[in-house]
């Protein structure tokens, strides 16, 4: 394993940074039951970061760790140099780590420009007296940021569904507005929770274009947990694989796939 | 055929972003709007006695549109239930009886408009446990509100300025030079007044629900977790919708004992009008403000209609058709919950998309 | 200060112990009421836990089926008969409701479902009133032969009365209540009910569809209602005032959980006793008369510090 | 489905109009008649309407109406809501409304400002605000018989001739609300005056049927004397409270809205021994009443239970309605029509005559005392009985006890003058 603290080349000659968060010895309990046990890894700058593993290995509860969702009885988590003390979701939200979700959370009884809109929120400061009147500079606001989203909305090509009412979408779009939705917030650090599953091959060719080309053209550092072992090689730059709450390696795809223990745990069990 | 936005193209977000952004749709509004500027102020509602009109139909029907715009905020844009809606209209109206007590001369539509911040941060303050308590348990709390208050309006004499009566007796107001409050109002003047009221709440609860604030609430309710991961602050999202709908059941309070009533004790404000009102916004259309004028103007309407139809139709005891009116509203809450739960306001939308697209079928 | 410590912290113990005839007969008064909101919270939790439903109609439930046996007693229908006439109709009742509410409101969200029950109420109000009038009617003690006379305990010179109904009162409710444990572990439909409070598809391996659980549910939240309404009718009246009362049921469910039936039970004492103990004890603080908010206060702060009741289960937020 | 609504709707509303602007016929007489036959209080408000609709139909069926002039009454349901009743007031009053009986306090207190300006007399009989006694501030608000004040002056003067006041503990359980609180003032004045304690059981409206707390805390205080100002379900419930604790009936005293046939009937033998206060006649043992079973519930025309006619509340119907018909034909006299206005029915209700020779007229000798229409006192000087329940029927125990006038007078004044403080459209009002 080459020593990466510095940053390094990507396989696809991206040049990647420095550490942007970096996850501790961290174990996570509910009440017994132990979800993850001193696992410890990093995100860089610019990074496609994948987390695998099997079903119950502490993937999703890893995710609402890094978001800060689940607070960790033991271990640090730090964000930029700094160690991240305890704090609520919305906190981190304005840090700039944004997310999608493994059963798609988008607000049902809104449409899609809406809820890309609310990806806004944090953005919008104008006071409840300027929104109350929806003039000036409220209205200024409002505008700026709805073109923004209409960009966004653009670049995922899901103008045609714009005005509709997300709970009547198909699942493939679903996630595809709930992605809208977390690049409205133009995140440092974006967390996809499963982005293709339940997708068809099609789509999860499209996701991972998508994908791709927020990392490439926002230059947005991704991390995310997948199932689908090919997509994850594809796309990641290093991947850390989780079982049963413990970290079995963390590497390249190419690392990865040779390990003893992923063999055995992970690909082993599947193939 | 006349409805069709095919044509009215859109050059820039801001005109996107209109409230009605149909052009059939305003004109529609504006319609409504000079009928009711200036036809019914001065004619009543056609074929019927021009006071019973005005006093027994159109002022309660505005006051009520603004609750169940108030309530709506609370429940259908922010997902949170709330059984207190009667006992924060009373708090608005005590607020109100005694700041025009304390302030004789300050114009009385001040004093209800300030009356309703009183009511929202009594709201606000009720609001507060919604933060730990989700769903039925907020009903609960809600429920303990609206008891303490009603409690609170008939121990706390203070409130009603020591009078052995229990109640507030609403004294003579003018308004530059027109009488608006009290007995000798003339029912035009009053009903103008709340009019103008609704209007103003209606353009402010149209601003609020379609930019961040607005947002906000709806996140909370479609998703609670989801929307505190996206950066809503729960506590303050939830705080405001409870004080910016408690400002509103505020304000139609004092309206409604100030210009309609003309007197009130507490069981005025009891919680079975916070059912009537709650009933409002279900039959209108939870998360619509078309829907709350829909809303209130059907359910108040609905038993005199049926007292009326019953007595002079079929010649029925007006107290059966008390009841019976009664058991039909019951029934007609199930019964839209069944077939649209999103009340008259969906069923409305429904039909101009009909017409958007008629004679054609699809 | 010192004044109000006292008459806070001090006093209200005082006055327990030197009167502890008068303080045992609160506790009574307490337990009583507590057992009566209890057997309301119980209608409120047979529902919840089989359908997720918060049953707003079920204060209104025990008005109506009060009024039921009243109603067809005075049209000279034997006491006996007419109970069973009522079982009847509240079996009819549960059976409409399922069929023409619960059924075509399946997979719809919880407040939907809630409204619902709120729509039912008004039904129930304007249908009760519609056929059996306003009136306040008494309830038909006698001929149920529920005893109505009082004993008198003098412990110590002191004098503690117990009314023979109050006493009646807590042990049919007792009997209900064992009977409902015997029924929901010892029988075929009873644990099938159970089964559909942790998994809807479970029951459907018991054979049992979910539509004729929601009616028993339904039946037998009927049958608590009734029991509910004969008993507060006996100490009272029976009138559609009982309603905002059973209202109390709330912040039972709220000390107890709403799926517990053992925390409907202690929720229902804690609060009947507690009111109790606060208005005699606490209350001439306030002006007296504080039994109307004492509940709904208590249950708000206990939310605050325990938002899943006593016995509930701790609530872990998923996404 | 929906063209029939709208069809409905709308022939309704051509319905509705046209009886509302129906031209008023020559002679009649149009009362509205709010009453609440629904709701929690129906079981008081059923009994009060019947015996207010019998009598006045009575009169149409016997005399063919009143002068010459037949009664037309309309009924309109309050449920006792006060936004019902403005709903109902609204209704009626374009109909050429004489008098509006409002059957509840919280209606009363709408249509006390409304009266003078719509110009038609309100007649709260028995409720509604006390401070209305007083005519020169509320010319268009009567309060016949008497006021709750100077009930309760009178029960403390039956208590008073009945092995004293002075050094006893009176205790005094009331409804929560502005009705049950209005005494308070005059206890508190009159505790120091004559030398009693007084001891408060207040009980919230939504407990009413829950009220062994209270009663716990008289068990607490052991007054002498119990007095009661409940309404609805609260009265039966304290009753059998009362008996409970083994309070003594024979000191426990209901107002005139705690002691019908409605509370004690459900009671029963418990309850024997209870005494309540009352200014109408009992039983059916008057030429009128016997009419009224002969002309209208004999005849079908009544909603009534013929067990309950000459019951107390439907007879205080009748005396209301009395009251009514009386100060209809003095304004007829006065004015020479037939057909009169609101402003001509104020002028009757303060002139008319009610005393023991024209009670026997009306075939009602013996049901009350003595009452007159008077401009300045809008009590109109009656009192109050009492009377006792046997366990199955009232008796009544004393004669009429004349209240403190020299002490309810000034807080009546006193009140009338805090109403008319802040309204300045009151000030130059006054009677005649």
């Amino acid at each position: 394993m080459k020593d990466t603290t510095q940053g390094y080349v990507a396989e696809d000659g991206r040049h990647i940074g420095g550490v942007m968060m970096e996850m501790k010895n961290i174990t996570l309990r509910f009440g017994g039951v132990v979800a993850i046990t001193d696992v410890s890894f990093d995100i860089r700058e610019g990074e496609i970061r994948a987390i695998i593993g099997p079903n119950g290995a502490g993937k999703s509860s890893m995710l609402n760790v890094i978001n800060g969702f689940y607070h960790p009885q033991e271990g640090e988590v730090w964000f930029r140099g700094k160690k991240r003390p305890s704090m609520p979701p919305y906190e981190i939200a304005e840090q700039g780590i944004a997310r999608t979700f493994q059963n798609i959370a988008l607000f049902k009884g809104m449409t899609t420009i809406e809820n890309v809109m609310t990806g806004r929120q944090l953005m919008m400061k104008k006071n409840f007296l300027w929104q109350l009147l929806r003039l000036g500079p409220a209205l200024d606001e409002e505008v700026k940021h709805r073109r923004r989203c209409e960009e966004i909305i653009d670049f995922l090509e899901i103008q045609a569904i714009r005005n509709t009412p997300v709970g009547s979408l198909p699942y493939g779009l679903q996630k595809r507005v709930e992605l809208a939705r977390a690049l409205a917030m133009e995140p440092k650090l974006l967390l996809l929770d499963e982005p293709m599953a339940g997708m068809n091959v099609e789509e999860k060719e499209d996701m991972s274009r998508f994908i791709l080309d927020v990392n490439d053209q926002y230059g947005t550092t991704i991390a995310l947990i997948e199932h689908d072992m090919s997509v994850v090689m594809d796309l990641a730059d290093r991947v850390v694989v989780l079982d049963y709450g413990k970290q079995l390696a963390d590497g390249t795809p190419d690392e990865v796939q040779k390990n003893q223990a992923v063999i055995d745990a992970y690909l082993g069990v599947e193939h | 055929m006349f409805y069709r936005e095919a044509g009215q193209f859109k050059t820039s977000y801001k005109q996107y972003m209109q409230a009605f952004p149909i052009r059939e749709d305003r004109i529609g509004i504006a319609i409504w709007l000079a009928i009711a500027l200036f036809y019914v102020p001065f004619f009543g509602l056609p074929g019927l006695e021009y006071t019973f009109a005005m006093n027994a139909i159109m002022i309660p029907v505005v006051i009520f549109t603004i609750t169940a715009i108030g309530l709506n905020i609370l429940v259908g844009f922010t997902g949170q239930i709330s059984l207190g809606t009667g006992a924060f209209m009373g708090v608005g109206a005590y607020a109100c009886y005694k700041l025009t007590t304390y302030f004789p001369d300050v114009n009385i539509i001040i004093i209800i408009l300030a009356s309703g911040f009183v009511s929202a941060a009594v709201g606000a303050m009720f609001g507060l446990p919604s933060l730990r308590i989700k769903g039925f348990y907020l009903v609960v709390a809600t429920l303990a509100a609206q008891f303490f208050l009603e409690w609170c309006f008939i121990r706390v004499e203070w409130l009603y300025n020591y009078n052995p009566s229990g109640a507030i007796e609403v004294p003579q107001r003018e308004v530059f030079g027109l009488i608006v409050t009290g007995a000798a109002a003339e029912p035009a003047t009053r009903y103008l007044m709340v009019l103008g009221f609704l209007i103003l709440l209606t353009i402010i609860a149209g601003n609020l629900v379609r930019g961040r604030v607005g947002r906000g609430w709806m996140m909370i309710r479609d998703m609670d977790i989801a929307a505190e991961l996206i950066g809503v602050r729960p506590l303050r999202t939830k705080l405001s919708a409870f004080a910016v709908s408690s400002y509103y059941c505020g304000v139609s309070g004092a309206l409604m004992v100030f210009v309609w009533l003309g007197a009130a004790e507490v069981e005025s404000f009891d919680v079975n009008h916070s059912f009537l009102y709650l009933f409002m916004v279900i039959f209108g259309g939870l998360g619509s403000i078309t829907g709350s004028y829909m809303g209130a103007a059907f359910i108040w309407t609905f038993p005199i209609l049926m007292k009326e139809m019953g007595k002079r139709l079929f010649d029925i005891d007006p107290i059966i058709m008390e009841n019976v009116s009664l058991v039909a509203i019951g029934a007609l809450i199930v019964f839209i919950l069944i077939k649209e739960p999103h009340g008259l306001a969906r069923l409305w939308q429904l039909v101009k998309q009909k017409l958007r697209i008629w004679p054609f079928a699809h | 200060m010192s004044g109000i410590f006292y008459d806070v912290l001090a006093d209200p113990f005082l006055q327990m112990w030197q009167m502890p005839d008068f303080f045992i007969q609160v506790l009574w008064e307490g337990f009583v009421s507590g057992i009566l909101y209890a057997l309301i919270a119980l209608g409120f939790v047979l529902i919840f836990k089989a359908s997720g439903i918060f049953n707003f109609a079920q204060g209104i439930m025990v008005v109506f089926s009060g009024l039921t046996l009243v109603g067809l007693h005075a049209l000279g229908v034997p006491a006996f008969v007419a109970l069973i006439i009522t079982l009847g109709v509240m079996y009819v009742l549960a059976y409409l409701v399922e069929r023409l509410v619960l059924r075509n409101l399946v997979n719809q969200p919880d407040i939907i479902l809630f409204m619902a029950t709120i729509g039912l109420t008004n039904i129930l109000i304007g249908g009760g009133q519609w056929i059996f009038g306003g009136e306040t009617k008494s309830m038909i003690t006698a001929e149920l032969m529920i005893p109505t006379g009082s004993s008198v305990w003098e412990p110590g010179g002191g004098i503690v009365i117990f009314q023979h109904i109050d006493i009646a009162a807590a042990l049919i409710a007792a009997m209900l209540i064992v009977g409902l444990a015997l029924f929901f572990s010892k029988t075929k439909v009873g644990r099938a009910l159970r089964a559909v409070a942790d998994d809807h598809q479970a029951s459907l391996s018991v054979g049992i569809s979910l539509n004729q659980i929601w009616v028993i549910t339904w039946f037998a939240a009927g049958i608590v209602a009734l029991v509910a309404g004969i008993m507060w009718g006996a100490r009272s009246d029976v009138s559609f005032s009982l309603q905002i009362i059973a209202l109390k049921a709330l912040p039972v469910l709220v000390l107890g959980g709403f799926t517990s039936v053992p925390g409907a039970i202690v929720g229902g004492l804690i609060i009947g006793i507690g009111e109790k103990l606060f208005e005699i004890y606490w209350g001439p603080l306030f002006g007296s008369g504080v039994e109307g908010w004492f509940a709904y206060v208590i249950a708000l702060v206990f939310l605050l510090f325990r938002p899943q009741g006593l016995f509930g289960e701790k609530i872990i937020e998923r996404v | 489905m929906l063209k029939k609504l709208i069809t409905g709707a709308l022939t309704a509303a051509v319905a509705i109009t046209a009886s509302i602007n129906a031209a008023q016929a020559e002679d009649e007489l149009f009362i509205p008649m709010l009453s609440y036959r629904t709701g929690p209080f129906a079981g008081g408000g059923i009994p009060f309407a019947n015996g207010f609709h019998d009598y006045l139909e009575m009169l149409n069926a016997r005399d063919g109406g009143i002068g010459g002039a037949k009664v037309v009454l309309e009924e309109c349901e309050t449920a006792y809501n006060a936004q019902k009743g403005v709903e109902c007031y609204e209704a009626t009053k374009g109909k050429g409304a004489l008098v509006y009986n409002p059957l509840s306090t919280g209606i009363t207190l709408q249509l006390i400002p409304k009266a003078p300006v719509d110009e038609i007399p309100v007649l709260s009989m028995g409720y509604g605000l006390s401070a209305a006694g007083v005519g020169e501030t509320f010319p268009w608000t009567f309060t016949y018989p008497t006021s709750y004040w100077s009930q309760m002056s009178s029960i403390l003067k039956y208590i008073d001739q009945n092995g004293g006041l002075k050094g006893k503990k009176i205790g005094f359980i009331y409804l929560d609300a502005g009705y049950g609180r209005e005494p308070i003032p005059l206890l508190e004045q009159l505790a120091p005056e004559m030398g009693f304690e007084l001891a408060m059981f207040p009980v919230a409206g939504k407990e009413m049927q829950a009220q062994s707390a209270q009663w716990l805390n008289v068990r607490k205080e052991r007054p002498d004397w119990m007095i009661m100002w409940g309404w609805g379900a609260m009265n039966a419930t304290a009753i059998k409270e009362a008996a409970k604790i083994r309070f003594p009936m024979d000191r426990f005293i209901g107002n005139w809205w705690s002691s019908a046939h409605a509370d004690l009937v459900p009671v029963g033998e418990t309850g024997k021994g209870y005494i309540g206060a009352n200014f109408s006649g009992i039983g059916t043992d008057f030429p009128a009443i016997q009419d009224i079973i002969k002309y209208v519930v004999e005849a079908g025309n009544s909603q009534a239970d013929p067990s309950t006619v000459g019951n107390v509340l439907y007879n205080r119907g009748v005396y209301n309605a009395v009251i009514v018909a009386e100060a209809i034909s003095a304004a007829q006299k006065m004015t020479g029509k037939k057909s009169i206005s609101g402003a001509d029915m104020r002028m009757g209700l303060e002139n008319f005559v009610l005393d023991q020779a024209r009670l026997g007229e009306l075939g009602l000798a013996g049901f009350t005392g003595d009452l007159k229409g008077d401009c300045v006192d809008h009590e109109g000087g009656g009192s109050v009985f009492f009377q006792q329940w046997n366990g199955s029927d009232f008796v009544k125990i004393s004669d009429p006890i004349a209240p403190m006038a020299d002490v309810v007078k000034p807080l009546l004044e006193e009140a009338a003058a805090a109403y008319k403080a802040d309204k300045p459209e009151w000030q130059g009002q006054t009677c005649g």
